[in-house]
């Protein structure tokens, strides 16, 4: 049983217009997608900007409201559907599941003390001393490598990558099963990104946690998670493992996205350029072959056990 | 767009019904009523007069019903009559309502006349002598009372100096349709004018001087120089049009601002407009006068938000009428 | 590299911000050379000073603020002292300029065709009808597939790919002989990325441009770069040509970018992390190694007191002589240092 | 995110220096010798008002006394005296304080009601933001000063605490618009968000998280606002919608300026008050504007 | 620290400017006056220090055009009718343009002896006139004025959609037939009979004492607005754009609410007028000296409360006129009823107490008030009847002059002491009492009067406090006054007394506008004998009863007459001729002339 099963998940916004407000279209952010998390597990979610990976992160932990399908998360005793919960009754499943934001700048309040941050969840879920709560607070700054004597700090007083590690602290203290992160280290420099990623896998390995890993850079990607699906149009188009989808990608989206990424070998560049203008080709000329007459993505398909693309 | 005005037009209505029910009640509740106001001081006429003029006019029914009386022959555009000055509304307003247009519209222009350049001044040449000028003035503008400034300006250019006229909205001796005719408007609405409009500048000036100092770090000023433009055209093509977009969207509350500052203005400068009206119809309970001035302000305030929509969306390009 | 002409050539160029009352320099005595025909990168990480240096060429940064001292030399001109007229005749005529954003960089309020004109109208003697079909042409030339359509349209109607592309037409309108591309890419997906880096690519060889590409990604320079320029506060720590560069970087920051880089070619299981933080404007260290601080484990004696550009091998220039000394510590202690 | 020009280099550097709140205002104030200036005399003003006005004899100071009428400024009476031979100079501070107070009332008021419906507006969206936005409009084209002076010639007793309800029915809906929009770009931070994920109730995130960044901008606001209010009443009291005299306000003696004879030749009576009214709002512009920097600066940390 | 400099800056260039404004005037007020300022009060007699007209009528010139100013806040209404107006400005310009068609003498009642439109006969019990309209009598228009005009105007002041307000006054109701016309049961007045075209007859259904003084004089041109329903006339075009009548000057142009422009009417009756034209314009209260010291107005009315800056200004002449009205306090002491049409006296106050109100009537100071907030351009008032009515008015009578000891002892006498020591006097049985006061704003000095007054009540011992702490508009005074509002005790406000002395519409308890609600049969049985027709036949009988009634108001005390009020007009030095003499029974528009 997966810790966590999104079902034909849809996200629709209104577009409103007139006097009236009334609904004249739908933005589909998010059009039917269902794939699961098991305990331990990074799961990446991938795509290009706008094909609602963060949505859907958003969805599960019940900052958006699904329009359509199930979120079930797997508490141990029971299967609950997070997108039927009202923000009052999801608290109990709050300390499942947390998050990690993308920009470690806006994702702190500036206006508080590193120990009022970390201590956020812990006065709205648990009640404990001052003593308990300040040795909790020592205790998840450990883990993300801080030492005790930041708890008196402001945000500002840390580098990206520390602060980053300060709203992971935020989201451990409750221990989380699942953690999302929504695109963790696109804001970073790659020095520090490195930083973050590595220590990311180490707190995986030490609590047995699993992530819904949403980024939109493959190298990333490849580098954090065992299971990938890719993304487009509100749709996935592609699930597999990193091997899988790195070594034997089938939909035509899948291969373009792959190309795209700049070789680190100069040697290649002009291999890879024509490599990407076949692709091109192909994916201009086979577009039928994998959308629908409205355009719209077919349902995944296993190809092998762990193997899934959208064909017709 | 035309479908979209007639919407908006459409909105105005339920908004200026609830004014017309605010502005009703209001009125009536004011002690005194037009007509006894004739009669006081005035012994020789009979109290009994009154009371039969005041059931005449209907001032002595519950005020629903003077209220439905009143808004159904709004809606068949009668504005009613004026008690004090026995003449319809419509009439009575005629002139004032197009003086206090012509002044309204005089004062922005100038507004504009005055505060743009200082703005741009202030803002292109940020912090530089001129710039501190400006916003000393702005700041001195902004803490002067109007009524002050407006007697200081009076008697200066009016008395001391002899310039302009000091009161009055034009010559009597002059015959209408004639060039001097318009000249002497004009003549007499330099003053008042100027005086207005060199306090409301406050608004723009500041503002448009925080746009062009934000505009001028924008990127796509960089890419503008990067391709050899002169700092005149820069300014003028680039950082001036997007600045000066805000103040369009500030049309609306310009006009409610400038029609508050109306009643100072043509009070102090004899200048007859709705301003000088609406004060002496409170004054006289004049209430059908009241409510339509104030009814009159309010939809001109709709219209002008409704005007600086419309100008925002022929000059942005981003912003589109939707219907 | 093939032996060509010189197109600029930047000596002791320092840029320095005023915060404050005092100035403190972003580029600091850096000096480089860009051919005819070449694309130089300039790879660092935020704060290096890597778009101080792109605005200094073309003198686009705040007045009020900022003071260039040194040479920059464009075709044997000095730039630095020359007034914003005298530069207007370079500007966009020589050297053109692609910008990171392409939200931004573009004017809201006017339409794409005026946008493209404008730096034809700046220096080309033209018609209105010439710069109207050339800027047509210039938007086909771009990979805009309905040139004549967009021409009339405004920013806001085009996707970031687009917009980029429209930045790109506006860049190469009076084909300039050097063009300074800062992050063009980082602000669109991989894939149209990938795009815009091929029609570049593209371009720079038909015209024979000299480009200096600012980026933050090993990536877009590996598919990029002739030559590649490493920056680290405010210096160029290693130059080489790009195949040298990647296939043998000396200087410890070099190094360690490329090692702590995640690559989608291949696994990895621990990225290398490059200890503290990059130290901000006012925090630069002025004296010796500037990237000292950050491997500790390094013997101090190892780095010299004032560092400077040294010839390692051909065209290839690596700064202070820590390089020979440096190693990438155990994972073990990878791990302590990460604990900051 | 790798943004690169100036600015963002200087917000780096800003990023890891710049204290939180009151510390950066007070730098802010420090470094602007004009707003210190300014600031130091408006409290200065402020307190000498307040205290002195505690010991003056307001009965006294009103008192009709015909045998000084118009009384030039002298040892007696500093500033001389008004048609009434009441001491101009009592009537100043007396007048400076009810302004003041009547200011800062309002100031409070309309903050309250503002930010109040602004946040409520600006963090839930959705069908509350629209009613409480449509309202707002609704206000705005109002003719304020209008329904102002009908609503003073209804309340029989009028008085200073009905003058500053009225006021503040429509003086609050700019604020609320600026609440309502900071608010709105508040909201998309991640750190409310993170809060959302963290289970803390919505009252909660808008008491303890948002309203606290918003604090600098709030109080911009009203500093300036603060000027804006002192004077309101002067306009009014020339009209004679003001408050009654018996209530000195600044806008009482400035409005003595209507009667030519007093606006030339006894300045004494109109002249001060002005003058107060203009000092006070240009301190309190001046410290405004420094604390805006702050707040600015501020602004980048976010 | 260079921003300090713009600080400075800011306020130097206000200052800038008010030394500009202040400047030219400011060294002529500091240099004299500012050492006088304390030891004395200039006094003024505005009966010797005022000429009442200028007469330079040897150096007057031919022709010529002058202006006259409305001094008025608000643009004037512009109902230029005198059958339909209201408001007094508007009268002040009809008077140019239209005339009533007899002549008054100085005590204000028509004659014959003087030129005039119209010569009449009075039969002996005064219930009918016999009016004949001279020849040579031409409206603007060209037509001549003729009975039926005359008759036309009762026919407008009587028609049921009538919406001015003159039709109460017993004058004209009480025309034979007029209350059935007035019903809109018949369409003829059946006592107004048109003999000829210069002849008609009015009969009233009594005897009119006050037939001389009250009958309605003037005429409509028939001509020009018979055509028109009554209904519209008050807003028709005829009286709002081109009104006619047969005055003196003819009205060439109308700018609403604003300005008249009239020109000489060469065919008047009395001789072509002297000027060529007239403007009249409204100028504001605010900047009338200004206008007046610039020459840019040549007649104005001048603000008494600007006296002091207008004072020493060549160029003008001031005139001086004592005004048809006075000021007074009133005690509410009962309410109306409506119903029974009468005054009830039944308010439980101890103001029924005669005493007190008379210890209020001496603790008042009303010659300070008049010296020093007017400079003596009102004066203490004695009586009721104001001396513009020189025949009624007493002067022997002294009235309530200032005299506080007097008013304590009266209320020592009477009872009213301090028990508990708080400064004020309780009643008789020891209750306090707490006086509201009610007075108007509007009038510069309005508020310091209000609170003098209040000062000296207190001085004595009584605790009269300003009602709501604040004065009130015309109409919310006189609304809550009318209404008898039980929060108000005591008010000020001031009485118009028209031509006529007969104080019976404001004192008798058959009329609301006994605000004082004051209920007296002597009083009542007084009022009555003194509009008789034996008094009015009895010249000196009539003198007697008004005697009588003055004393006793004095007496009782119901209101106290606090001021008599005079008018300043300031006239330019180039008017050649100009009177604010009332009862200067030569003066005419026509005559007025410049001389340069």
């Amino acid at each position: 049983m997966p810790l966590l099963k999104v079902d034909n998940l849809k996200v629709h916004y209104p577009i409103r217009g007139g006097f009236f407000r009334t609904i004249k279209d739908y933005v589909k952010a998010v059009d039917g997608i269902s794939f699961s998390i098991h305990e331990g597990e990074t799961y990446g979610l991938v795509g290009e900007s706008g094909c609602g990976k963060t949505t859907t992160g958003r969805t599960i932990i019940g900052l958006n409201k699904a329009t359509d399908g199930k979120v079930l998360l797997d508490t141990g005793s029971e299967l609950v559907d997070l997108t039927k919960l009202s923000r009052k009754e999801f608290r109990k499943y709050r300390s499942d599941i947390q998050m990690i934001f993308q920009d470690p700048y806006s994702s702190l309040n500036v206006r508080k003390r590193v120990r009022d941050i970390i201590a956020e969840p812990l006065r709205n879920f648990e009640s404990l001393t001052p003593e308990e709560e300040e040795q909790r607070i020592i205790d998840a700054l450990a883990k993300v490598g801080l030492g005790p004597e930041a708890m008196f700090k402001y945000p500002h007083q840390f580098s990206g990558g520390q602060r980053q590690r300060i709203g992971i602290a935020r989201a451990l203290v409750i221990n989380p099963r699942l953690i999302i992160a929504d695109e963790p280290v696109s804001a970073l420099d790659v020095s520090v990104q490195a930083q973050v990623l590595n220590f990311m896998k180490d707190i995986q390995k030490d609590y047995n946690l699993s992530y819904l890993f949403i980024s939109h850079d493959l190298g990333v990607v490849r580098h954090m998670c065992d299971r990938i699906g890719i993304m487009y149009n509100g749709r996935l188009v592609e699930e597999g493992t990193t091997e899988d989808i790195f070594e034997n990608p089938q939909h035509l989206y899948t291969k373009r996205l792959l190309s795209a990424i700049p070789n680190t070998d100069p040697k290649k560049r002009y291999e890879n350029k024509k490599l990407r203008e076949e692709i091109n080709r192909e994916y201009e000329a086979k577009t039928r072959q994998f959308f629908d007459e409205n355009g719209r993505i077919y349902d995944l398909k296993p190809i092998s056990a762990t193997h899934y693309v959208a064909m017709p | 767009m035309v479908k979209y005005i007639f919407k908006r037009v459409l909105a105005m209505i339920p908004q200026l019904f609830i004014l017309s029910i605010l502005v009703f009640l209001l009125t009536k509740a004011m002690p005194g009523d037009p007509i006894s106001q004739a009669f006081i001081g005035n012994p020789n006429l009979d109290p009994a007069v009154l009371e039969e003029l005041k059931e005449k006019a209907g001032l002595n029914d519950p005020w629903h019903i003077q209220y439905v009386r009143w808004i159904s022959r709004l809606i068949q555009g009668d504005l009613g009559n004026s008690y004090v000055h026995k003449i319809s509304i419509a009439k009575l307003l005629g002139d004032r309502f197009s003086n206090t247009i012509i002044l309204g519209l005089a004062t922005l222009v100038l507004t504009y006349l005055i505060a743009i350049p200082l703005g741009i001044i202030a803002g292109r040449y940020q912090d530089s002598w001129a710039d501190k000028m400006i916003v000393g003035y702005n700041y001195v503008s902004y803490a002067v009372p109007l009524f002050v400034f407006a007697l200081l300006m009076l008697f200066i250019f009016g008395f001391r100096l002899g310039l302009v006229p000091t009161s009055g909205s034009v010559d009597p001796q002059v015959t209408k349709g004639t060039m001097e005719y318009y000249l002497s408007r004009l003549h007499h609405l330099i003053l008042p004018a100027t005086t207005a409009a060199l306090l409301s500048t406050v608004g723009t000036i500041q503002y448009l001087r925080n746009e062009i100092i934000d505009t001028k770090y924008k990127d796509f000023v960089k890419t503008a120089r990067a391709k050899g433009t002169s700092e005149k055209v820069v300014y003028n093509r680039h950082i001036l049009r997007n600045s000066l977009l805000p103040i369009a969207a500030f049309l609306g509350t310009d006009i409610v601002n400038i029609l508050g500052g109306s009643i100072f203005i043509e009070q102090i400068f004899g200048y007859p407009g709705i301003g000088q009206l609406f004060v002496s119809s409170i004054l006289q309970r004049d209430y059908s006068v009241v409510v339509v001035l104030v009814m009159l302000s309010g939809f001109l305030a709709l219209l002008g938000t409704l005007l600086s929509d419309i100008i925002l969306s022929i000059v942005d390009p981003r912003i589109r009428l939707e219907d | 590299m093939l032996s060509q002409q010189q197109l600029l050539q930047i000596n002791e160029l320092t840029t320095s911000f005023r915060i404050g009352d005092e100035y403190y320099p972003a580029v600091d005595h850096l000096s480089l050379t860009v051919h005819e025909n070449e694309v130089v990168a300039i790879v660092g990480e935020s704060g290096c000073g890597k778009s101080a240096l792109a605005l200094s060429i073309m003198k686009l940064h705040q007045k009020e603020n900022t003071k260039i001292e040194g040479e920059i030399l464009f075709q044997g001109k000095n730039l630095v002292p020359l007034s914003v007229d005298e530069l207007n005749r370079y500007r966009g005529k020589e050297i053109g300029m692609i910008f990171q954003d392409p939200m931004t960089a573009l004017n809201p309020l006017m339409r794409i065709g005026q946008q493209i004109e404008e730096s034809m109208k700046n220096h080309l003697k033209m018609t209105k009808e010439e710069m109207k079909n050339r800027a047509i042409e210039l938007l086909a030339k771009v990979g805009i597939p309905d040139p004549e359509r967009t021409y009339y349209q405004y920013p806001h109607e085009l996707s970031g790919g687009m917009r980029q592309r429209v930045v790109i037409a506006i860049a190469i309108a009076c084909e300039p002989k050097l063009l300074i591309a800062d992050e063009p890419t980082t602000a669109l997906d991989v894939t149209i990325q990938a795009q815009i880096l091929d029609l570049l690519r593209d371009m720079q060889k038909e015209m024979k441009t000299g480009i200096i590409l600012i980026t933050h990604d090993l990536g877009v320079v590996a598919e990029m770069a002739d030559r590649v320029a490493v920056m680290y506060a405010g210096q160029i720590v290693e130059i080489a040509d790009v195949y040298t560069l990647f296939t043998n970087p000396l200087h410890p920051y070099t190094r360690s970018l490329f090692n702590s880089l995640p690559s989608a070619e291949h696994v990895q299981e621990r990225l290398h992390v490059i200890q503290g933080m990059v130290p901000s404007l006012k925090n630069l260290p002025r004296h010796g190694c500037r990237f000292a601080g950050r491997i500790p484990w390094i013997d101090e004696s190892a780095h010299e007191k004032n560092p400077q550009m040294r010839e390692v091998e051909k065209d290839h220039w690596v700064r202070c002589t820590c390089w020979k000394h440096f190693k990438f510590p155990e994972e073990a202690e990878v791990r302590n240092y990460a604990v900051t | 995110m790798n943004s690169v020009d100036l600015n963002v280099e200087q917000k780096e550097t800003e990023k890891i220096e710049a204290p939180t709140g009151l510390a950066v205002i007070w730098r802010e104030l420090i470094k602007d010798k004009l707003a210190l200036f300014s600031f130091v005399l408006l409290i200065g003003l402020v307190l000498f008002i307040y205290i002195y006005s505690f010991f003056l004899n307001q009965d006294e100071i009103t008192k009709i006394d015909l045998m000084n009428i118009f009384a030039r400024p002298n040892a007696q009476n500093w500033l001389g005296t008004d048609y009434g031979g009441r001491d101009v100079f009592g009537q100043l501070i007396i007048g400076a304080r009810n302004s003041l107070t009547i200011g800062f009332l309002i100031t409070l008021t309309t903050s309250l009601i503002g930010i109040t419906l602004g946040v409520i507006s600006g963090y839930f969206g959705g069908w509350v933001d629209y009613v409480i936005m449509r309202f707002i409009d609704f206000i705005l084209v109002l003719p304020t000063l209008m329904i102002v002076i009908v609503f003073v010639s209804i309340v029989p007793d009028y008085n200073v605490f009905h003058f500053i309800f009225i006021m503040s029915l429509f003086y609050w809906t700019s604020k609320a618009r600026l609440i309502r929009s900071k608010t709105l770009a508040e909201r998309e931070l991640d750190y409310v968000s993170a809060s959302k994920t963290l289970g803390t109730p919505d009252w909660k995130i808008i008491l303890f998280q948002v309203l606290p960044n918003l604090s600098s901008i709030i109080i911009v606001n009203m500093t300036l606002n603060l000027a804006g209010n002192i004077g309101i009443e002067t306009g009014l009291s020339y009209l004679g919608f003001g408050l009654p005299e018996s209530v000195p306000s600044l806008g009482t003696l400035i409005s003595y300026s209507t009667n030519p004879d007093v606006m030339q030749n006894k300045w004494w009576v109109w002249l001060p008050a002005a003058l107060l009214i203009l000092v006070l709002m240009l301190c309190i512009n001046f410290v405004g504007q420094a604390l805006k920097r702050a707040a600015d600066a501020r602004q980048r940390l976010g | 620290m260079k921003k300090r400099n713009y600080f400075l800056l800011t306020l130097f260039i206000v200052l800038g400017l008010l030394l500009t404004a202040c400047g030219g005037s400011d060294d002529k007020t500091s240099g004299g006056k500012s050492d006088e300022k304390e030891d004395e009060v200039q006094l003024i007699d505005p009966e010797k220090d005022f000429p009442k007209k200028v007469d330079k009528r040897d150096d007057a010139i031919e022709g010529g055009t002058i202006t006259y100013a409305i001094v008025k806040d608000s643009p004037f209404e512009g109902v230029l009718d005198y059958n339909f107006y209201q408001d007094a400005y508007d009268a002040d310009i009809i008077k140019f343009f239209a005339e009533p068609i007899f002549a008054f003498d100085e005590n204000y009642e028509i004659t014959n002896d003087l030129p005039s439109a119209a010569k009449f006969e009075v039969n002996d019990d005064l219930t009918q006139i016999k009016v004949t309209i001279q020849d040579g009598v031409y409206w603007h228009n060209g037509e001549p004025l003729e009975a039926e005009d005359y008759a036309y105007s009762f026919y407008i002041i009587g028609h049921p959609d009538y919406d001015g307000i003159r039709y109460g006054d017993d004058m004209i109701s009480d025309i034979v037939g007029m209350e059935a016309y007035h019903k809109g049961e018949t369409d003829v007045i059946e006592g107004i009979e048109i003999l000829n075209d210069k002849e008609l007859t009015i009969t009233w259904t009594e005897p009119k004492a006050s037939l001389f003084k009250g009958i309605w004089p003037y005429a409509a041109p028939k001509d020009y607005i018979g055509e028109i329903p009554v209904g519209e006339l008050s807003g028709h075009e005829k009286i709002r754009v081109n009104p006619i009548g047969f005055g003196p000057f003819k009205v060439k142009n109308i700018v609403p609410g604003e300005s008249v422009e009239f020109v000489a009417f060469e065919d008047y009756y009395k001789g072509k007028p002297q000027l060529d034209g007239v403007i009249v314009r409204t100028v504001p209260t605010a900047t009338i000296v200004e206008e007046i010291k610039n020459g840019n107005v040549d007649i104005a009315s001048f603000p008494t409360d600007q006296y002091q800056i207008g004072m020493d200004t060549p160029g003008y002449e001031l005139l001086a006129a004592m005004e048809n009205a006075y000021t007074y306090i009133g005690f509410k002491l009962g309410r109306w009823d409506a119903e029974q049409g009468q005054v009830v006296q039944d308010r439980e106050t101890p103001l029924q107490d005669k005493a007190l109100r008379q210890a209020f009537a001496y603790a008042m100071d009303n010659a300070s008030i008049a010296q020093n907030f007017y400079k003596g351009l009102r004066t203490p008032a004695t009586t009721l009847i104001i001396p513009f009515f020189t025949e009624f008015h007493n002067p022997d009578l002294e009235g309530y002059t200032y005299n506080p000891e007097k008013a304590k002892e009266i209320l020592d006498e009477a009872g009213y002491i301090d028990v508990d020591g708080d400064g004020f006097r309780e009643d008789k049985d020891g209750n306090p009492m707490v006086f509201n006061f009610a007075s108007m704003s509007g009038g510069e000095t309005a508020e310091p009067i209000a609170m003098y007054y209040i000062q000296n009540w207190q001085d004595v011992g009584l605790n009269v406090q300003l009602l709501e702490g604040r004065l009130h508009d015309f109409n919310a005074f006189y609304d809550r006054v009318q209404n008898d509002d039980p929060a108000i005790d005591i008010y000020q406000a001031a009485w118009g007394t028209g031509t006529d002395p007969n104080p019976y519409g404001l004192y008798s308890k058959y009329t609301s506008f006994n605000l004082a609600r004051w209920d007296n049969d002597e009083s009542e049985r007084l009022l009555t004998e003194g509009q008789s027709l034996e008094a009015a036949k009895d010249i000196e009988l009539r003198k007697e009863i008004y005697n009588k009634w003055q004393e006793l108001m004095l007496e009782e005390v119901p209101v106290v007459p606090t001021l008599y009020r005079y008018e300043l007009v300031a006239v330019n030095d180039r008017v050649a001729y100009y009177t604010v003499d009332p009862a200067d029974t030569d003066f005419g528009w026509h005559q007025v002339a410049v001389t340069e």
